[in-house]
């Protein structure tokens, strides 16, 4: 193990620009995947508060008795997939009506009456925001006798749910593609690196060195430089972030455990790209 | 400690560099490996360390043959032999001291050995004052000392030693050839390539293989017998004319060729 | 020239998995900006599909005369802004609210009389679905007599312009972030390449090569390198492309110039790479 | 054709490699320089290429002086010098033609003549045969080989030769011997580093230099002059007493220092 870390240190030391440049092309790489899990983290976040706006509404009867409502609230507040009700009179309703459609002002100023509805707004938890689970919640509302009507804007809940699910595989795809990339960037890397080395390798095969001593240094050479060079990434998406977040738009920093995520498969991509190497040059002695 | 049995070796070239070239060079005997440039020296060194593996026959070599050691397996070989490398093959980047040290390393020396030993070593190749001396930084003859004291820190069984004066001055030369004289006392075999017939001369106990052209041509072991029959038999080639000098009792024992380990 | 050329070819044949690596380690990296150019160019065309909903909507008076109304029409299509004018009648409205407001619909169904107006839906040209120009044609719609009212959405509007705005700065970041990482990566896989060369610039120097005369092949080999590398990027991107063409939804081609400028700026920095690289060694012995 | 006046060359190490060296080699002279491994040698061959530079004093070479060439200029000096290196230096992966035709391709020689020209000094050394293969496949002394073919094939008019025969047997030295001294005779300067004594004894008309510890302790064309005043003017150092054989009528007049191209 001594030995191993020392060699490991010489071989920063006789090569630092080697070493160096390796680490930067792993940081690099990596970077690339950091900023595309910040652009999706963020992304991701902006979808959920879209989301929240998803809610089944009940249209109550004109006649329906407050008790009768209380009654209704509270079942379906037990509902498991409904995260709150809250009761819209039909005052409030014809308050919200002039605010957001203008367009009825006039007809609405006409009438004597207010022919609007009162209603139970119901929001969803996150978790039950598609199709199926409004639709369910949609029918347990209307079993109740003082439901007039429910809705629950299929065709936005539809389309938000395809636009998640579009979402999900273009951020799947294409993360997967970065993170192959980087991969292969990484693996790249060492290998030039070592390749640059294989005259040593070739001189320790002659004095004797069993292969797993060989191996040794190098993988450890390779965790280090996925180590720094996923450091390096974490800076520089960092940095990306802070100036995004200051001088263009507020944006939310990605999880830690991504970032750590980031640098652990750093590590275990210089080690296998290493190992990998070091054997193809082992074998050829 | 090497054999060789009718070893042809051919490579991408069509004239073959070494051709149809038997002997057998016994325990603690010292050789000298002459003729001229290109004539298969260096060749036959590789072969005996088995970095290369001959096209025809077979080379055995501390008990390793050329038959049946896997590649996985020759470092096994490797620590029982000391190779001068005819280019050196130091480890760039790194001091006198940490060459040779690195070799001892390598074959699991206890480490409170490790640098003492290596010191010594360099000692005695005269270059103690430049053990701290990065190895690139060293000059031709200094560096083709370290790579002697590397050979000779393993105390191994065996040396192959590729024209290792060629960079050396008469009296580092001198001084080389008594300590290797001095370790083959002590049992260590040595094949020693040289175009140096001075030297040669200078040792005249010390067997002389030459080649030319890839065939041997002269075996002082039989000075009698015709270069085209030599190693015909094993009981011909393991019969030394000359033995060499010093206390070495065992050097007209027959080596039994032992099987390698698994 | 034919020197350059030999020894460039002599390069590739003596150290095939040196050059293979550059190369494919610069692929890859123009890849990561080929994958990324493929997405914004898919989501770009995806708002303007949602742009094209921008519109003015003139609200006419019930005593509207047809010929007045066509008066209307043939001046607001005259307008440079304005991509096309339709007519909605009372009745067209009537339904359309039926339609898209079903909570109304029983209101709706309770009137004697049609409430709704007719109203010309002005189009806005692509480069005008802006705030400011919307709200220049609305005014001008408003010069006219039969107009009840006008609407044009501001908030939408406002939504979708800030949206392109975020999306466009969000481009030029990312897209500016791998393009130098990309050359970054470049630059770094040509230098450990010919990091792995330095002897060899060294004897040449030796012998009393110029400088110029050394930097040449490593040049072109820098650009052949970068050429091969864009090519390769090309291939992945459109592979991916392809895949997610047949396999995901529907994605459109980036235009290929993209493509080419891809290929050249990785010429181009292999060119300045290598150039940047031997120098370096160059000025050592 | 070289001038070293009161060069001292230390590296990072405490003692220099050089101290105080003064000699002056001049047009078409053949000098050995020789010295105990380690003395300097190289060292003083590599400051008359300008790989190096003296820490103290001025090395002149072809009308370069170390003072005043850049470093953007030291090619046009290496194309008068053939450099034989000690350790050879040639182009990996290359064959042996291609490394010298290389040499004569850098220093802009005609294209018809390159081929044949490198052909015939393989020839020359006794590689012809061998002309197609890569180097790194060759053997030690064919790869030295190659690198005098290279060194000479530029028509230098000074050769730095560093131990060009260490690799070689007797016969190969022999050849190579006679190559420079004819050469020689046309005009070219040598300056060889060498460690054999032999080799210098069988040439008395060539100058000999000798480097003990980095300073100058012998030098042929002083024989009376003690060791530690050598080189006190360019009027000692300019006066050769022993000058090389052959027709080489001009070996006798001091090189003007030429100012260096620009
Ligand atoms: N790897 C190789 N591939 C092809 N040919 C080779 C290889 N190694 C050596 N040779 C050829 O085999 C012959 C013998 O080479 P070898 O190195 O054994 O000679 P040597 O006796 O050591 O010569 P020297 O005294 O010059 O070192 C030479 O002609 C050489 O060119
Ligand atoms: N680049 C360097 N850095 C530090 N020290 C050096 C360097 N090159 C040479 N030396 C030291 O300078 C001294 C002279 O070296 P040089 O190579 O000139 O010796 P030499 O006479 O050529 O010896 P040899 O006959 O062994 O080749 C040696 O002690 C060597 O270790
Ligand atoms: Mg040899
Ligand atoms: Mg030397």
């Amino acid at each position: 193990m001594f030995y191993t870390i020392r060699e490991t240190l010489i071989a920063f030391k006789r090569a630092p620009l080697l070493t160096g440049l390796s680490a930067a092309m792993v940081g690099l790489a990596l970077f690339v995947v950091g900023l595309f899990g910040l652009a999706t983290y963020n992304v991701r976040l902006y979808l959920e508060t879209l989301e929240e706006r998803v809610e089944v509404v009940a249209y109550l009867r004109d006649d329906a008795t407050t008790a009768d409502i209380a009654i209704m609230e509270a079942a379906l507040t037990m509902l498991p997939e409904v995260l709150g009700v809250d009761f819209v009179t039909k005052a409030e309703a014809l308050e919200r009506a002039y605010r957001d459609l203008p367009e009825f002002n006039e007809i609405l100023t006409d009438l004597q009456v207010n022919p609007l509805p009162a209603s139970l707004d119901i929001q969803l938890r996150p978790g039950s925001r598609n199709p199926i689970t409004a639709e369910r919640v949609a029918q347990q509302a209307a079993l109740h006798a003082i439901v007039e009507e429910v809705q629950y804007g299929e065709e936005w809940v539809e389309k938000l749910f395809t636009l998640r699910r579009m979402g999900a595989v273009t951020t799947t795809v294409l993360g997967t593609a970065f993170a192959v990339v980087a991969a292969l960037i990484i693996g790249t890397a060492v290998r030039i690196a070592i390749f640059a080395r294989r005259e040593e390798i070739k001189i320790m095969q002659l004095v004797g060195a069993r292969d797993s001593f060989i191996h040794r240094p190098f993988l450890l050479e390779g965790a280090i430089t996925g180590a720094l060079g996923g450091a390096l990434a974490v800076a520089l998406t960092y940095t990306t972030f802070w100036s995004v977040f200051n001088y263009l738009f507020t944006i939310s920093w990605i999880p830690w455990e991504w970032a750590g995520i980031g640098v652990s498969s750093g590590i275990v991509f210089g080690v296998i790209a290493s190992g990998y190497a070091v054997r193809k040059h082992l074998r050829e002695v | 400690m090497i054999k060789f049995i009718h070893v042809t070796k051919e490579y991408a070239r069509p004239e073959p560099a070494l051709s149809d070239v038997s002997f057998h060079l016994l325990k603690g005997q010292f050789s000298f490996l002459t003729g001229h440039s290109g004539s298969g020296k260096s060749t036959a060194l590789r072969l005996a360390h088995l970095v290369e593996r001959p096209t025809e026959g077979e080379v055995r070599a501390c008990g390793f043959s050329s038959l049946r050691t896997s590649r996985r397996d020759v470092w096994k070989l490797r620590r029982k032999v000391g190779y001068v490398f005819q280019d050196f093959r130091l480890l760039p980047g790194r001091t006198a001291l940490e060459n040779v040290s690195f070799a001892l390393e390598v074959i699991d020396s206890p480490k409170s050995q490790i640098l003492p030993r290596a010191q010594r070593l360099l000692g005695k190749v005269g270059l103690a004052p430049k053990a701290g001396a990065v190895v690139d930084e060293l000059s031709g003859g200094e560096q083709q000392r370290v790579a002697i004291a590397r050979a000779l820190a393993t105390e191994p069984l065996l040396l192959l030693a590729d024209e290792p004066t060629g960079n050396l001055d008469e009296r580092a030369t001198r001084g080389i050839m008594e300590l290797f004289w001095e370790i083959n006392a002590l049992g260590m075999a040595v094949l020693m390539a040289t175009h140096d017939l001075e030297l040669m001369r200078k040792y005249p106990a010390a067997r002389t293989l030459e080649l030319d052209q890839g065939r041997l041509v002269y075996d002082s072991a039989h000075t009698e017998a015709a270069a085209d029959n030599v190693g015909e038999s094993d009981q011909t080639t393991a019969t030394p004319r000359s033995t060499p000098p010093g206390d070495l009792g065992l050097a007209g024992e027959p080596e039994p060729v032992q099987h390698q380990e698994t």
